[in-house]
């Protein structure tokens, strides 16, 4: 299945959540509705044409322009093709959520893919986005006390950590953005 | 330009030149200083003044003794050039020597005790001779060497034999004996463990494609062993904060001193024992059974989680092996009919088909039960839980250094000797050799070198030793080839395989012995069967290692040949 | 001082060292008669045993520190192991070695381990069991004292019977004692299976 | 890393010995908290796993990671892409060849940039020899964590004439950069493919000679078989990719069914976790720890087939494409996933017209691969735990990035 089919069969199915659908890109995406994830989550692993069982990765991208961070869903559905040939990929598909910057919250489909937990934590470590319904959202890379969020852009590098200086001994304390 | 090899980081070699040019320098310096001295010393004599101290030492003394220290130096430097060469060479045949030093000690103990009994024998009111010492006195042996006891002129002896008197009185008190021999055991127990060190590192080496030591000492690096035991002494001995002191500190010696003791029991030849016991064998297997507490204590005092896992799980293994290794010790012990290690030595010296393993088929297996069995109760191979380093990160050593991790070490060494000592004396006629000793009747009774050829060929302590070696090879061939094994899989192994299987061997080999007639067909058909399946099983051994020996540039590969530097 | 006279010094010594020696074990050449240094150097292992065995015994009964208790009793089983030496019963010794020294003290320690949380675990005992433990004491006191004042010391010390042979005992074992023998191995059956129905059910 | 309340040997409790108070038959249990790493031996690098166990059996193992974090994304926004490619070396370490062929693919696409023929051939040559490499690592360490120590041995002596070839090309033997956008770097060394070939000849007869080492040893297999199952489903719902999928009976595999580069010219089959019985020794079941590590030494065998293809298939020509210094990203985003060693390494570049990417996320395989052992290290054995993390084998630069 193409995108632009994969793309037509949300719409149809969610005409509310789905709130554009570029196809002229590098990598096609169907935008959803930060509150209506959930459901849509669901019908695109559970829906017998879909079947997305396998999310390759979780991206937040921070678009700071737009005051948003942009969380980018990555899919792929494997399907067997039984006695011993390859299986094949039924289709490829990505799905983006804005998220307002401060205080965005999007409800966690770690029970719908398992695999989510790790990168949703990994989102909420980096950028600051909380998962609602998260079994355990906890930092995941950072130590548990660190404060702020790396990957923001405007995330100001702290000056010491523990005792451990924060600037490179080029005096270099903030990278350009 | 020689070539820089890293030898020359560890060991700078002066090149000759260098050499040379030392020794002119300071031999130039030596003379000028000496002869200046002696112009002075005659000034002063020719002008006649008397010098104060301060002038004379200034003058006279200083320059003297710099004189004859720059010859010393030059001697030094001379010496440490021809040293150096001649040690390398000589370092293995010292290290052999060490070997041959205990064997001979041992040997040369026995002909000094051997000559007292005689002079002992030779009293002209012999009284028995007993461990508190018949009062024979120094001149009854003067008397014995000068000459025969008429002959008056003989009392006074020259000083010499006076003096030779004084040194053989103390040895016909058997206390003395045994302490010379407990010493002499415990040398042959550090040689044999620091030899066993250096020979398992070697074949670890070998079996992973690599040299091993090389560097240590000369020739392929033989003194590891005691170059790892001089390290650990000098390194500092940590006792963790919150661990009982004690009971840290005694656990070590709990697990080396039984294992020392046991070779109480041990013969190395009919005649090479400490204490033929009557319960030699039970005294053995009690004392193998006390290091478990030592282990344990080690776990249990070091207040460590990871070496508390490795205590209890060692508790377990050892307890629980310790029964099939005690049952098929007792296969033999029927066979042979007394637990009295000399007398089931003794029964196998009919040569290769009379040893014990070749009798029936049960003492056969029992064979290889014992032997499993004794790997899990050192805590080798297959069986090493307790040090599981992948899992428990060291065991229930994990907090020790120093001396008291070598105690451990040495203590594992001498341990996996005694348990081969075990199987050898038991099931692989002991001291004898694969060719029976009845053909060798005729050099036994001969001069001192042929009873030695006889010791050489057909049954002495070099055979015990050798065998003990082959099996010990094993042991260390089997920790480096095979993986490990999880805990409740030694326990399945040893409840529900090991146990049944040395009690139905009890079991068969009690009717063989009832139904089965000593000297009738099937005895004897057994016996050829289970000889030629131990000779198959030796012969594979050697045979594929001849084999492996022979093309071993071929089945390394072209690209490891010329990769590997000197394989 | 001249030569010889150190070496006479060193031979002397040497001398009294080795009439001290101990009875450890008869040599192969049979026993001779203990003479009255032999005595005198007997007593001293028995001296020195029996005291250690005693010290290990009141050790294990009055320190707090349970492992300590431990180590103690391996104490006084090994120097029970020395006394039954000295009295040539080897096969004995070695048997207190397995069973004692080997086996229960390690199930004992193995208790100890599983149950107690730390190593520094310390077990305090309550008046009422002190009471208990105390009052058992005084009644084998009680028993010894009289066992040892019925005996009569004048008749001197007989001679030591040889060594018990092996199969001596275990003729013994299997025809005159034959009962007890197989009494005490159905009861030990009956332990290990009540054993193992214990640990079994726990883990169910 | 919250800081765990340690229970044991804290104080020094005086326990009075009366009847224990807790536990069903009156036996006082109590759970131990142990921590398995970060400095422990048999995780491989700096992972730290919190182990709650009841005796031998672990009741629950959580991971701790983050202990390797070096914030590679954060210095992807602050890098151009061709100056990012050494960044991706220290990703996955022991596949640095990799990283950087999935890297510069996926910045080709975003800028449409075509790669010459031979720097193709090149880049498929190092990608695998990089896979065997990186298969020897896994199959050594594995050995030691099962108590084989012998089998390291042989593992990094084959591995070290692969890094000689390495070094030959490009002159590092880690993380060699060598692979960069629009080619490779230098053209290969003048007698490369014959000292190729004579390795090919001599490694292959070598993994026939592990199998019987290793494989098929009988305590080997009672420690592997049936320990640590992982089901079809459940590796897919966790993410896992490459050996470890497709050891759960999923034949799939980026190169063969989103074939990418010129992977599709090469013929070579992708193995699968098989159960016991046949050549497979009794027990093993599919998705079982001897099926993880069997099936990366089948993809040993495969990855020499391809390489003998590329040997006899290799043009002459131009090794890299003219890509302009600082050219500008397009304002557009690309998701690219490449086959590696360990699974499939994904990279989200997002350009914003500048010469600099606004976003670079990668999608480290190891990091979804471990998210597996809190599963399925419940209720096994404490030997077990080394077992599994050992079959799943992680990489722990590519985990915490």
């Amino acid at each position: 299945m193409t995108p632009e089919e994969v793309a037509s069969l949300i719409g149809s199915a969610f005409p509310d959540a789905v709130v554009d659908a570029p196809m002229n890109t590098l990598h096609p995406a169907v935008g959803v509705v930060p509150d209506r994830w959930r459901e849509v989550a669901l019908f695109l692993r559970d829906d017998p044409r879909l079947r997305f069982n396998l999310l390759r990765c979780l991206s937040g991208v921070d678009r700071i322009a737009e005051g948003r961070i942009e969380l980018v869903y990555d899919l792929m559905s494997l399907r067997p093709a039984g006695d011993g040939r390859p299986w094949s990929c039924g289709a490829v598909a990505a799905v983006r959520i804005g998220v307002p910057r401060d205080g965005g919250s999007l409800p966690s489909v770690a029970d719908v893919w398992p695999a989510a937990e790790w990168h949703e934590r990994e989102v909420y470590d980096l950028l600051g986005v909380s998962f609602d319904g998260h079994p355990d959202l906890r930092r995941i890379l950072c130590p548990d006390d660190w404060v702020g969020h790396p990957l923001r852009k405007d995330y100001v590098f702290p000056v010491e950590y523990h005792g451990i200086p924060g600037s490179t001994e080029f005096g270099q304390r903030s990278p350009r953005h | 330009m020689t070539e820089f090899t890293a030898q020359d980081v560890i060991r700078p070699r002066w090149s000759p030149a260098l050499r040379a040019r030392a020794i002119r320098r300071f031999m130039l310096a030596g003379l000028i200083i000496m002869i200046g001295t002696g112009v002075a010393a005659v000034c002063l004599e020719i002008f006649g003044r008397s010098l104060s101290p301060l002038w004379l030492t200034v003058g006279i003394v200083l320059p003297s003794v710099l004189a004859f220290g720059a010859l010393f130096v030059v001697f030094a430097i001379t010496a440490h050039a021809l040293l150096g060469r001649l040690l390398k060479r000589l370092a293995f045949v010292l290290f052999i020597g060490s070997l041959a030093g205990i064997v001979l000690t041992a040997w040369g103990a026995s002909l000094l005790f051997g000559l007292v009994d005689r002079i002992v024998a030779a009293r002209p009111d012999p009284i028995a001779q007993t461990i508190f010492g018949g009062e024979l006195t120094t001149d009854e042996i003067v008397r014995f060497f000068a000459a025969t006891p008429e002959d008056p002129k003989a009392l006074e002896a020259p000083p010499a034999l006076e003096f030779v008197a004084y040194l053989l009185w103390p040895w016909q008190f058997r206390l003395l004996r045994d302490l010379v021999l407990a010493l002499v055991i415990l040398g042959f127990v550090s040689v044999t463990a620091s030899f066993a060190i250096w020979w398992e590192r070697k074949v670890a080496g070998r079996i992973q494609s690599r040299l091993g030591p090389m560097r240590v000492g000369g020739w392929h690096g033989w003194a590891q062993g005691i170059a790892d035991g001089l390290k650990l002494v000098q390194k500092e001995d940590i006792v963790p904060g919150r661990a009982d002191g004690p009971v840290f500190r005694l656990a070590p010696y709990l697990v080396f001193i039984p294992v020392l003791t046991a070779f109480l029991a041990l013969p190395f030849s009919d005649r090479w024992v400490l204490r033929d016991l009557e319960v030699g064998l039970v005294l053995v297997l009690g004392l193998l059974g006390i290091d478990v507490i030592g282990v344990i204590l080690a776990g249990w005092a070091s207040h460590n989680k990871w070496s508390m896992y490795g205590a209890l799980r060692v508790a377990a293994q050892m307890v629980s092996y310790e029964i099939p290794m005690g049952m098929a010790l007792l296969l033999p012990v029927m066979a042979a009919g007394t637990l009295r290690p000399g007398a089931i030595g003794a029964l196998q010296s009919g040569g290769f088909h009379t040893w014990l393993a070749f009798c029936s088929p049960f003492l056969f297996a029992a064979a290889g039960v014992y032997f499993v069995a004794s790997l899990a109760a050192c805590k080798r191979a297959p069986f090493d839980l307790p040090e599981a380093e992948s899992e428990l990160t060291g065991g229930f050593h994990t907090e020790y250094s120093g001396f008291r991790w070598a105690v451990f070490f040495f203590g594992e060494y001498a341990a996996m000797f005694v348990v081969c000592g075990l199987a050898v004396l038991l099931f692989l006629g002991a001291w004898h050799s694969p060719l029976p000793a009845s053909w060798g009747e005729s050099l036994a009774g001969g001069s001192w070198w042929q009873r030695g050829l006889y010791a050489l060929l057909f049954s002495g302590p070099a055979w015990f030793i050798a065998k003990t070696y082959a099996l010990l090879f094993v042991h260390i061939w089997l920790r480096w080839t095979l993986p490990r094994i999880r805990i409740d899989q030694v326990m399945y192994a040893c409840v529900q395989v090991m146990l049944p299987m040395t009690m139905l061997l009890l079991l068969g080999q009690m009717f063989w012995q009832l139904l089965v007639p000593p000297d009738g067909i099937t005895a004897r058909a057994a016996n050829i069967v289970c000889t030629l399946a131990g000779a198959a099983i030796v012969a594979a051994f050697v045979g594929t290692a001849g084999w492996g020996y022979l093309n071993r540039r071929r089945l390394v590969g072209p690209l490891a040949v010329n990769h590997l530097p000197g394989s | 001082m001249t030569g010889s006279n150190r070496l006479s010094i060193v031979a002397a010594v040497l001398v009294w060292l080795a009439r001290a020696g101990p009875v450890w074990a008869r040599g192969p050449r049979g026993p001779g008669p203990a003479d009255w240094i032999g005595i005198e150097l007997e007593a001293v292992m028995f001296y020195l045993l029996g005291g250690l065995a005693a010290v290990c015994a009141v050790g294990c009964v009055l320190s707090s520190r349970v492992v300590r208790m431990a180590l103690f009793l391996f104490g006084a089983l090994g120097a029970v192991a020395g006394l039954y030496l000295l009295l040539h019963a080897n096969f004995l010794a070695a048997i207190q070695l397995i069973v004692y020294a080997g086996g229960t003290l390690v199930v004992i320690i193995f208790g100890i381990m599983l149950s107690s949380a730390s190593a520094a675990a310390r077990y305090r005992a309550r008046p009422a069991e002190k009471a208990a433990g105390a009052a058992v004491g005084l009644l084998l006191l009680a028993g010894l004292v009289t066992a040892v004042g019925r005996i009569d010391w004048s008749e001197g010390i007989a001679a030591a019977p040889s060594a018990p042979t092996v199969d001596g005992l275990g003729r013994a074992l299997l025809t005159t004692y034959l009962v007890p023998f197989e009494l005490s191995s159905v009861l030990l059956l009956a332990v290990m299976i009540g054993a193992a129905w214990l640990a079994g059910s726990g883990r169910k | 890393m919250t800081a765990m309340p340690d229970a044991m040997f804290t104080s020094e409790p005086d326990l009075l010995f009366d009847a224990a108070r807790d536990g069903p038959d009156g036996l006082r249990t109590e759970e131990m908290l142990i921590n398995m790493g970060p400095q422990h031996p048999s995780t491989h690098g700096v992972l730290r796993v919190l182990l709650r166990t009841d005796g031998e059996m672990v009741v629950e193992a959580v991971p701790h990671i983050g202990y390797l974090h070096r914030c590679a994304e954060k210095i992807g926004e602050n890098l151009q892409p061709y100056q990012f490619i050494p960044k991706t070396d220290r990703m996955d370490y022991l596949a640095a060849m990799n990283n950087n062929h999935v890297f510069s693919l996926a910045v080709e696409r975003l800028l449409g940039v075509e790669v010459p023929e031979r720097a193709a051939y090149i880049r498929v040559i190092m990608a695998e020899l990089n896979r065997i490499a990186s298969h020897l690592v896994a199959f050594g360490t594995y050995g030691l964590d099962m108590g084989a120590f012998t089998a390291v041995l042989y593992a990094f002596r084959e591995r070290e004439y692969i890094l000689d070839l390495f070094e030959a090309a490009c002159g590092a033997r880690l993380t060699y950069s060598y692979i960069t956008i629009g080619g490779v770097t230098f053209d290969l060394p003048e007698r490369f493919i014959e000292r190729l070939a004579e390795f090919l000849d001599y490694f292959e007869p070598k993994i026939d000679e592990y199998d019987r080492l290793l494989s098929y040893n009988h305590i080997f297999v009672k420690r592997t078989a049936g320990v640590g199952v992982i089901s079809a489903e459940d590796a897919i719902a966790w993410g896992l990719t490459g050996p470890c999928l497709r050891a759960s009976g999923v034949r799939w595999d980026l190169r063969r069914c989103l074939p990418y580069e010129i992977y599709d010219r090469f013929e070579f089959d992708i193995p699968v976790g098989r159960p016991g019985g046949g050549g497979i020794p009794r027990g093993v079941v599919v998705g079982d720890c001897w099926n993880r590590y069997f099936v990366r030494m089948q993809e040993m065998r495969e990855s020499v087939r391809i390489l003998r293809q590329c040997i006899a298939a290799i043009p002459a020509g131009e090794v890299r494409a003219k890509v302009p210094k600082n050219v500008r990203l397009p304002a557009d985003e690309v998701y690219f996933e490449g086959e590696n060693p360990r699974g499939q390494l994904g990279f989200l570049v997002v350009g914003d017209g500048s010469p600099i990417p606004w976003r670079v996320k990668a999608r480290g395989p190891c990091f979804c691969n471990l998210s597996i052992t809190s599963h399925v290290c419940r209720g096994v054995l404490l030997a077990d735990v080394p077992a599994i993390i050992g079959s799943i084998d992680i990489v722990l630069g590519e985990v915490d990035r």
